[in-house]
C-alpha cells in the first residue's frame, strides 16, 4: 500500500508471526487454498515462518499473531510487530487465552516443567537445555497481556473459513482508507471520566 | 408447668439486698477488659474486701461492658448516695488500693480516676446498653430489678398482639442489622403469613471485622434479647425461636443458653408463659465461622445443618423460611429496643433520633482514634461528634483521613463529609451504610487503596461460592486491587475494576457480593488521586521502544465485536 | 472394607467399634440431638472439641449416625472455617486480623511470625509445635492488636513482642512432656 | 418446565413479543415456550432452580434490579426485556471469569461443538479473556471405570450434584470447600471409582454443561452429553407421560 516507505505497488503488506504455538493455526492459513491466490492479489506476505525474511519489516499492514508469549525471543518479536504493524490480529487460542502453552503456569516457575521434560523423561541424554534456545519466561501468557491488540480471532485452530472473513473484513477497511473497525468499547462506558 | 416468676417479688427483694450495702464496686468482665486482664483485676477486689473486712458492706458486682474499651480494665465504685467514681486501666494493686483507699477511707486515687462528665459518656444515650456495665449479667434478678420483663408482662396482660406491633410500627423502629427496613412492616407478615408453627431468629451472627455490639449485647444483658424476642414472638404468632450465635462467641453462648434456663424455670419460657395462655420455646444455635450466615436464607440454611449458602429471594422468609415455614429473622440489637419501647411507649423512642431513623444506635468504634470501645448514640448525631468529641480526635496529632462504616459492605466517609448525620438514609447517600454499626477511623497514615484490598480479601475469602460473580469477581478484583497497590497497576486494569465492581453489584446472588465493591467505589469516590498516583504509565509504542515493567500491560484493549444489545 | 464395618456396628447401636471413650460423649451429644440431621453443625462442634480435628473416621461416623450422606456431611464440614481437618500443633497464635488490628499493622506481625517459624498462616509447624492462623475480630478492638496465645488474649502487640511471647512459650515445654 | 394444565391466562410481554402464561411459570418457561432464547447456565429442566450463574437475569419494565429469569414467576402484564447493553456485558463478564477460573484448555469442544460454556461465550461476544487466567491447580479423577471428572473444566453449576440427589437419589456428590475454593466432590473427597453409593447411572455427565464430567474410552467427537433427558425423566415419572425424545445431538 502506499504508506510512505512501504513496497509502493498499492498491495497491502501482510505478515504473520509464530510465537509460542504449534503452528497448526498457520497449517489452517495454508487451507485457505484458493482463496491464498486471491490474497497474494491483493496482498504481500512480508514477514513469517512462510517467507525468509529474517527480521521484521516496518510498515506491515496486517499482522497475524499465532501462539502465547512464552520465552524472550516471543516477546521481542511481539514489540517488534507491534511497533510495526497497523492491525494486530491475535490469531488462535494460544495467542488469545495462552491455551495449550499455557499448561505449563499449572507448574509455576518454568524451572519443574524444564525438570520433568528435559532430566526426568528425556528420550536422550538428560540435560537442560541452555544457550541456543531463548530463555522461557517466567509465565506463558495470552499475547494482549503484553501488545495491545486490535482484532482477535479465537479458535483451536481458527477455521479456514473464519480467517478468510476476517482478513478480508480487515483489508476491505485498510483499502478503502476506512479507520479499522475497532467496535465501540463495550467494557468501559465510564470511558470519560478518564479524560 | 413451672412456677411462675413474681417480678414485683424478685426486684423488691433484689433492691432490698443491693441497699444492705454501703458500697458496689462494679468490675468489668466484658470479653475486652478481661483480655485486658480484668479478672485478676476482680479476684483482688474480693480479696481485697476480705482482708479489710468490709465484706459484709461492699459487694463486688462483675459486670458487662462499661464502654471505654480502650482504657480498660475498668472499675466503677458506686457508694450509697453519694457519687460514683469510675477507675481505668486497673491492676490488680490499684485495686486492692480502690478497696483500701477509695472505699473504707473515701480517699481517690486520682490518677486512675476516669471522668465520666466527658463527652464520651455524656454524649451517649442508652437504650439498648442501659443494663451494660451496671448489672450482673449473669443474675436474672439483678434484670428484673432494672425493670426487666415488665415490658413482657405488661404486653400480655394488656396488649393484644396487635397492639403491640401497632407500638413498634408508632415508634418506627427500624433494623439495625444494616438494611433498615421497618421491624414492624416484618412483623406484620409474620403475623399474616399463613402456616404453623412459625418461628423467630434472632441474628447474632456478627461476621464484620471491628465490631462487637451484638455480642456485647448478647453477653451483658441477654435477658434483654429473650425479653425482645418473647414479645416478639407473642406479637407475631412465632412457637418457636432460635438465637443464632457465631461461634467466635462464646460466652455469649455460654450466658444466652444460662438465661434461657434461668428464664424457663421461671415461667418467662415454655409454655404458659407468665400465666398466660402463650407458649415460646428458645434455642441458642451456633454458627462455624462464615461471614455468609449473617444473610438472613443463608443463616437459616446453617441452622437447618447445611451449608450457608443464600437461596434465592423469593419466596421470602416470611412466607417460607425455616424447614418451608413461616420465619421472621431480627437483629440481636433490634430486638434489644424492644422491651424498653413496649414498656415506655413508642412516643418516648421518638424523641430520641430523627425523623425517619429513630432510636439509637450502637457502634463499636475503633482505629485510630484516643477512644475506642462500644457506644450507643442518639441516630442523626454527626460523625463529627461521633469521632472528636466522643472519640476524643486522632491521637498523636494525626490527622482524620476517613472513616468506615458498614465494614466490607459499608464505605468510607472522607474528612468532608465529618458533618453528615449518621443515620440510614444519609449514609446510604454517601455511598456508605449503617451496616451493623463497626465505626472504624483512619487517620492520613493509611493508603486508600489498601483498606479496599483489605477488605475485597475479606470478601473473597468469605464469599460462599455459590453465585459466579461474587465467586469469580472477587477474586478478579481483589487481583486488581493487588497489582494496583503493588505499584504495577495500569490504567486498564482500574478500568476493569471499575467495570467489575458493577457487574458484581449487580448481578450477585446475596447481599454479601452486592455489597462487595462498596468499599472499592467509596474510596474511588473519595480517594481516586490515590489510585491514580499508584499506577504505571501506560506504554508507548509510537516508534519507541516499549519500557518494560514487572508485568507489561497494554493500555488499551481493542475488540473486534460490537458491544451493545443485539 | 473398615469403613463400611464401623458403621455398620454403629448402626447397630454398638457406638464406635475403636472404644475410643470421646466415642461414648459423641453418642450422648447424638442422642441428646435426637439423631436431628439439622444437628450436624452443632455434632461437629463437639465432635472437634472431643478429638481436636474433625478426622475422616470421625466425618464417616457422624454421616452414618446421622444417616447423610458423606458428601453432604463433607460439604457441610469444609464450607465452615472453624472446623479443621488436621491436628493443631501443640501451641497456637491467632493473630486478629479483624480491621482494628489491621489498621494498626496485624499484617506485620503475621508475616513476621511466619518467617520466624518457617509456616503458612493456618498450618502447623513441621514438628508440630506451634499453629499460626488469623482470626476475624476476636472482638477487643480496643486492645489492637491483639494476637491470642494458646487461648490468653495478649494485647497491643508489635512483631517483636509477639515474637518473643511465642518463642517464651514456645520454650516452656519440652517436647516430651506434651506427647 | 411446568406444563400447565388448563388454559393459559397471563398475559406477559417478552421483548415486545405478547405471550399468554400459564399460573406459575417463570419467565425462562414463557420465553422458552415462545422461542426467545436467555443464556442460562444453572438452570436445567427437570432440576431444582439453583440461580448461581446470574446468566438468565432480565430486565423486568418498572422494576429497579434485574430478575432472575428462571426464579421469577410472571405476573400480569410484566414486560420483560432479556437484553439490554448492561445485561450483555454483565453476562460477558461473568462468561469471561468463568473461563479464567478455571483451566479451559479443551481439545473436545473446539472440535465437536458440544460444551455450553463455549456456546455461551459466542453468544456473549467472547472473543478473549480480560481477566486474569487463574491457573488453577485442580485435580482430574479418572478412578471410575465409566466416567472422568476433570475439575479443571467444572464452572460449579452444580447440575451433577442435583440431579444425582433429586432424579437418582444417591447424593454422591455434593459442593465442598467454600468460596473460590469450592469443588464438586463424592463422597468425602474420594476417588469417585470407590464410592460405594455411586449407580453408575451417568446422569451427571449427561448433565454436564462441559466437559468436566465425560465417558471414558469415547472418541473426541462421540463426547456428548444429554442434559435434556433429565426433563423427559422427570416428566415421565412425575406425570406419567412419556413424550417423543428427539435423540442428543
Amino acid at each position: 500500500m502506499s504508506n510512505g516507505n512501504g513496497a509502493g505497488n498499492g498491495k497491502l503488506r501482510i505478515a504473520t508471526a509464530w510465537l509460542g504455538g504449534c503452528s497448526g493455526c498457520h497449517m489452517s492459513f495454508l487451507d485457505l487454498d484458493e482463496f491464498l491466490v486471491d490474497l497474494a492479489g491483493m496482498a504481500d506476505l512480508v514477514f513469517g515462518p512462510l517467507t525468509d525474511t529474517k527480521a521484521f519489516p516496518p510498515d506491515v499492514d496486517i499482522t497475524l499473531v499465532e501462539g502465547a508469549v512464552t520465552n524472550e525471543d516471543n516477546r521481542e518479536l511481539a514489540f517488534a510487530l507491534r511497533e510495526n504493524t497497523r492491525v494486530v490480529v491475535s490469531f488462535g487460542d494460544c495467542a488469545v487465552t495462552g491455551n495449550v502453552t499455557a499448561l505449563r503456569n499449572l507448574l509455576g516457575e518454568p524451572e519443574p516443567m524444564l525438570q520433568r521434560v528435559y532430566v526426568e523423561h528425556p528420550d536422550l541424554d538428560g540435560q537442560l537445555p541452555s544457550e541456543v534456545v531463548p530463555a522461557l519466561l517466567p509465565m506463558a501468557e495470552p499475547l494482549h497481556e503484553l501488545i495491545p491488540i486490535d482484532a482477535y480471532m479465537p479458535g483451536c485452530p481458527p477455521s479456514a473459513e473464519r480467517i478468510k472473513t476476517t482478513i478480508t473484513a480487515l483489508a476491505q477497511a485498510l483499502i478503502d482508507g476506512e479507520p479499522v473497525p475497532k467496535a465501540t468499547e463495550w467494557l468501559f462506558p465510564d470511558e470519560a471520566r478518564f479524560g | 408447668m413451672a412456677k411462675q416468676i413474681d417480678l414485683h417479688d424478685v426486684a423488691h427483694s433484689e433492691l432490698e439486698m443491693r441497699s444492705r450495702y454501703t458500697t458496689r464496686v462494679k468490675a468489668c468482665s466484658s470479653t475486652a477488659c478481661l483480655s485486658a486482664g480484668a479478672g485478676p483485676v476482680r479476684q483482688a477486689l474480693d480479696q481485697a474486701a476480705e482482708r479489710e473486712d468490709v465484706n459484709s458492706d461492699v459487694q463486688v458486682v462483675p459486670t458487662g461492658c462499661m464502654g471505654m474499651c480502650s482504657s480498660g480494665p475498668l472499675v466503677r465504685v458506686e457508694p450509697r448516695g453519694a457519687e460514683p467514681t469510675m477507675y481505668a486501666q486497673v491492676t490488680p494493686d490499684i485495686a486492692t488500693r480502690i478497696i483500701r483507699e477509695h472505699v473504707v477511707v473515701r480517699k481517690l486515687i486520682d490518677e486512675h480516676v476516669l471522668d465520666e462528665d466527658q463527652p464520651f459518656f455524656s454524649r451517649q444515650r442508652k437504650i439498648v446498653l442501659g443494663n451494660a456495665g451496671r448489672i450482673d449479667p449473669e443474675r436474672i434478678e439483678d434484670y428484673v430489678a432494672e425493670g426487666g420483663y415488665q415490658a413482657l408482662a405488661g404486653a400480655l396482660n394488656d396488649l393484644a398482639p396487635e397492639e403491640v406491633i401497632e407500638i413498634i410500627d408508632d415508634s418506627g423502629l427500624r433494623g439495625r442489622g444494616g438494611a433498615g427496613y421497618p421491624t414492624a412492616k416484618k412483623w406484620d407478615m409474620l403475623r399474616r403469613a399463613e402456616g404453623s408453627p412459625k418461628y423467630l431468629i434472632a441474628n447474632g451472627d456478627e461476621g464484620d471485622q471491628g465490631a462487637y455490639m451484638d455480642r456485647t449485647i448478647m453477653e451483658d444483658d441477654p435477658h434483654r434479647v429473650i425479653e425482645g424476642m418473647i414479645i416478639a414472638a407473642y406479637a407475631t404468632g412465632a412457637s418457636h425461636g432460635y438465637i443464632y450465635v457465631r461461634a467466635e462467641y462464646p460466652t455469649a453462648v455460654e450466658r444466652l443458653e444460662r438465661a434461657i434456663r434461668v428464664a424457663r424455670r421461671q415461667g418467662l419460657l415454655g409454655r404458659n408463659i407468665l400465666g398466660s395462655d402463650f407458649d415460646l420455646q428458645l434455642e441458642v444455635r451456633i454458627g462455624a465461622g462464615a461471614f455468609v450466615c449473617g444473610e438472613e436464607t443463608a443463616l437459616m440454611a446453617s441452622i437447618e445443618g447445611r451449608r450457608g449458602t443464600p437461596s434465592l429471594r423469593p419466596p421470602y422468609p416470611t412466607e417460607k423460611g425455616l424447614w418451608g415455614q413461616p420465619t421472621m429473622i431480627n437483629n440481636v440489637e433490634t430486638l434489644a429496643n424492644v422491651p424498653a419501647i413496649v414498656a415506655n411507649g413508642a412516643e418516648w423512642f421518638g424523641e430520641v433520633g430523627t425523623a425517619q431513623s429513630k432510636g439509637t444506635k450502637v457502634f463499636a468504634l475503633a482505629g485510630s482514634l484516643v477512644n475506642t470501645g462500644l457506644i450507643e448514640v442518639p441516630m442523626g448525631i454527626t460523625l463529627r461528634e461521633i469521632v472528636f468529641d466522643i472519640g476524643g480526635g486522632i491521637p498523636n496529632d494525626g490527622v482524620f483521613k476517613a472513616a468506615q462504616s458498614g465494614g466490607p459492605s459499608g464505605g468510607c466517609l472522607p474528612a468532608s463529609l465529618l458533618d453528615s448525620p449518621v443515620d440510614y438514609e444519609s449514609l446510604r447517600k454517601l455511598g456508605s451504610m449503617m451496616g451493623s454499626g463497626g465505626l472504624v477511623v483512619m487517620d492520613d497514615s493509611m493508603r486508600m487503596p489498601d483498606v479496599a484490598r483489605f477488605y475485597m480479601e475479606f470478601c473473597r475469602e468469605e464469599s460462599c461460592g455459590k453465585c459466579a460473580p461474587c465467586r469469580t469477581g472477587t477474586v478478579q478484583m481483589h487481583a486488581l486491587l493487588d497489582r494496583i497497590c503493588e505499584g504495577v497497576g495500569r490504567r486498564r486494569d482500574l478500568q476493569h475494576l471499575e467495570s467489575l465492581c458493577r457487574t458484581v453489584r449487580q448481578t450477585s446472588l446475596c447481599g454479601l457480593g452486592q455489597s462487595a465493591p462498596n468499599p472499592v467505589v467509596s474510596t474511588l469516590d473519595h480517594f481516586r488521586h490515590e489510585y491514580l498516583d499508584l499506577l504505571v504509565p501506560d506504554v508507548s509504542y509510537n516508534g519507541t521502544a516499549p519500557s518494560v515493567p514487572p508485568r507489561p500491560q497494554a493500555p488499551d484493549p481493542a475488540v473486534t465485536t460490537k458491544g451493545g444489545s443485539r | 472394607m473398615a469403613e463400611a464395618r464401623t458403621a455398620e456396628r454403629a448402626a447397630q447401636g454398638e457406638g464406635h467399634p475403636s472404644g475410643d471413650e470421646r466415642f461414648a460423649l459423641l453418642d450422648k451429644t447424638l442422642r441428646k440431638a435426637r439423631y436431628q440431621q439439622d444437628q450436624l453443625i452443632e455434632v461437629l462442634h463437639v465432635a472437634q472439641d472431643l478429638f481436636g480435628h474433625l478426622s475422616e473416621d470421625i466425618l464417616i461416623y457422624l454421616a452414618r449416625q446421622l444417616k447423610l450422606p458423606p458428601s453432604r456431611v463433607y460439604g457441610v464440614a469444609t464450607f465452615y472455617h472453624l472446623f479443621s481437618f488436621t491436628a493443631p500443633g501443640r501451641h497456637s497464635a491467632t493473630v486478629c486480623m479483624g480491621t482494628a488490628c489491621f489498621v494498626k499493622g496485624a499484617e506485620e506481625i503475621v508475616q513476621q511470625l511466619e518467617a520466624a517459624h518457617d509456616v503458612r498462616s493456618g498450618q502447623t509447624t513441621e514438628d508440630g509445635e506451634l499453629t499460626v492462623s488469623t482470626a476475624r475480630c476476636v472482638g477487643s478492638c480496643g486492645l489492637a492488636p491483639v494476637v491470642v496465645v494458646d487461648g490468653v488474649v495478649t494485647s497491643h502487640q508489635t512483631a517483636e513482642s509477639t515474637l518473643a511471647h511465642v518463642g517464651e512459650v514456645l520454650a516452656k515445654e519440652p517436647t516430651e512432656a506434651s506427647t | 418446565m411446568s406444563r400447565g394444565n388448563g388454559r393459559p391466562s397471563i398475559p406477559v410481554t417478552i421483548d415486545g413479543q405478547e405471550a399468554m402464561a400459564y399460573e406459575g411459570e417463570t419467565i425462562l418457561d414463557v420465553a422458552t415456550r415462545i422461542g426467545v432464547r436467555i443464556p442460562r447456565l444453572c438452570y436445567l429442566e427437570g432440576l431444582s432452580v439453583w440461580g448461581g450463574c446470574r446468566l438468565c437475569l432480565v430486565e423486568v419494565e418498572d422494576d429497579p434490579r434485574y430478575r432472575l429469569s428462571c426464579a421469577t414467576p410472571v405476573v400480569a402484564e410484566m414486560a420483560v426485556t432479556t437484553t439490554n447493553w448492561e445485561l450483555h456485558n454483565h453476562r460477558r463478564r461473568i462468561v469471561e471469569m468463568l473461563f479464567a477460573e478455571g483451566n479451559h484448555i479443551c481439545a473436545v469442544c473446539v472440535s465437536n461443538g458440544d460444551c455450553e460454556l463455549q456456546d455461551l461465550a459466542a453468544e456473549t461476544d467472547v472473543d478473549h479473556i480480560h481477566y486474569d487466567l487463574q491457573h488453577p491447580d485442580a485435580s482430574v479423577d479418572a478412578s471410575h471405570p465409566k466416567y472422568v471428572l476433570d475439575r479443571e473444566r467444572c464452572v460449579l453449576c452444580t447440575r451433577c450434584v442435583r440431579v444425582c440427589n433429586e432424579i437418582e437419589g444417591a447424593h454422591v456428590w455434593d459442593v465442598g470447600g467454600r468460596g473460590s475454593d469450592s469443588m464438586i466432590v463424592a463422597e468425602l473427597s474420594k476417588p469417585w471409582g470407590e464410592s460405594p453409593s455411586c449407580t453408575w447411572c451417568g446422569k451427571c455427565v449427561l448433565v454436564c454443561p462441559t466437559g468436566a464430567l465425560a465417558f471414558k474410552g469415547r472418541a473426541v467427537g462421540e463426547m456428548r452429553h444429554d442434559p435434556a433427558v433429565i426433563d423427559f425423566l422427570k416428566t415421565a415419572r412425575d406425570e406419567g407421560k412419556w413424550y417423543e425424545r428427539q435423540e442428543a445431538r
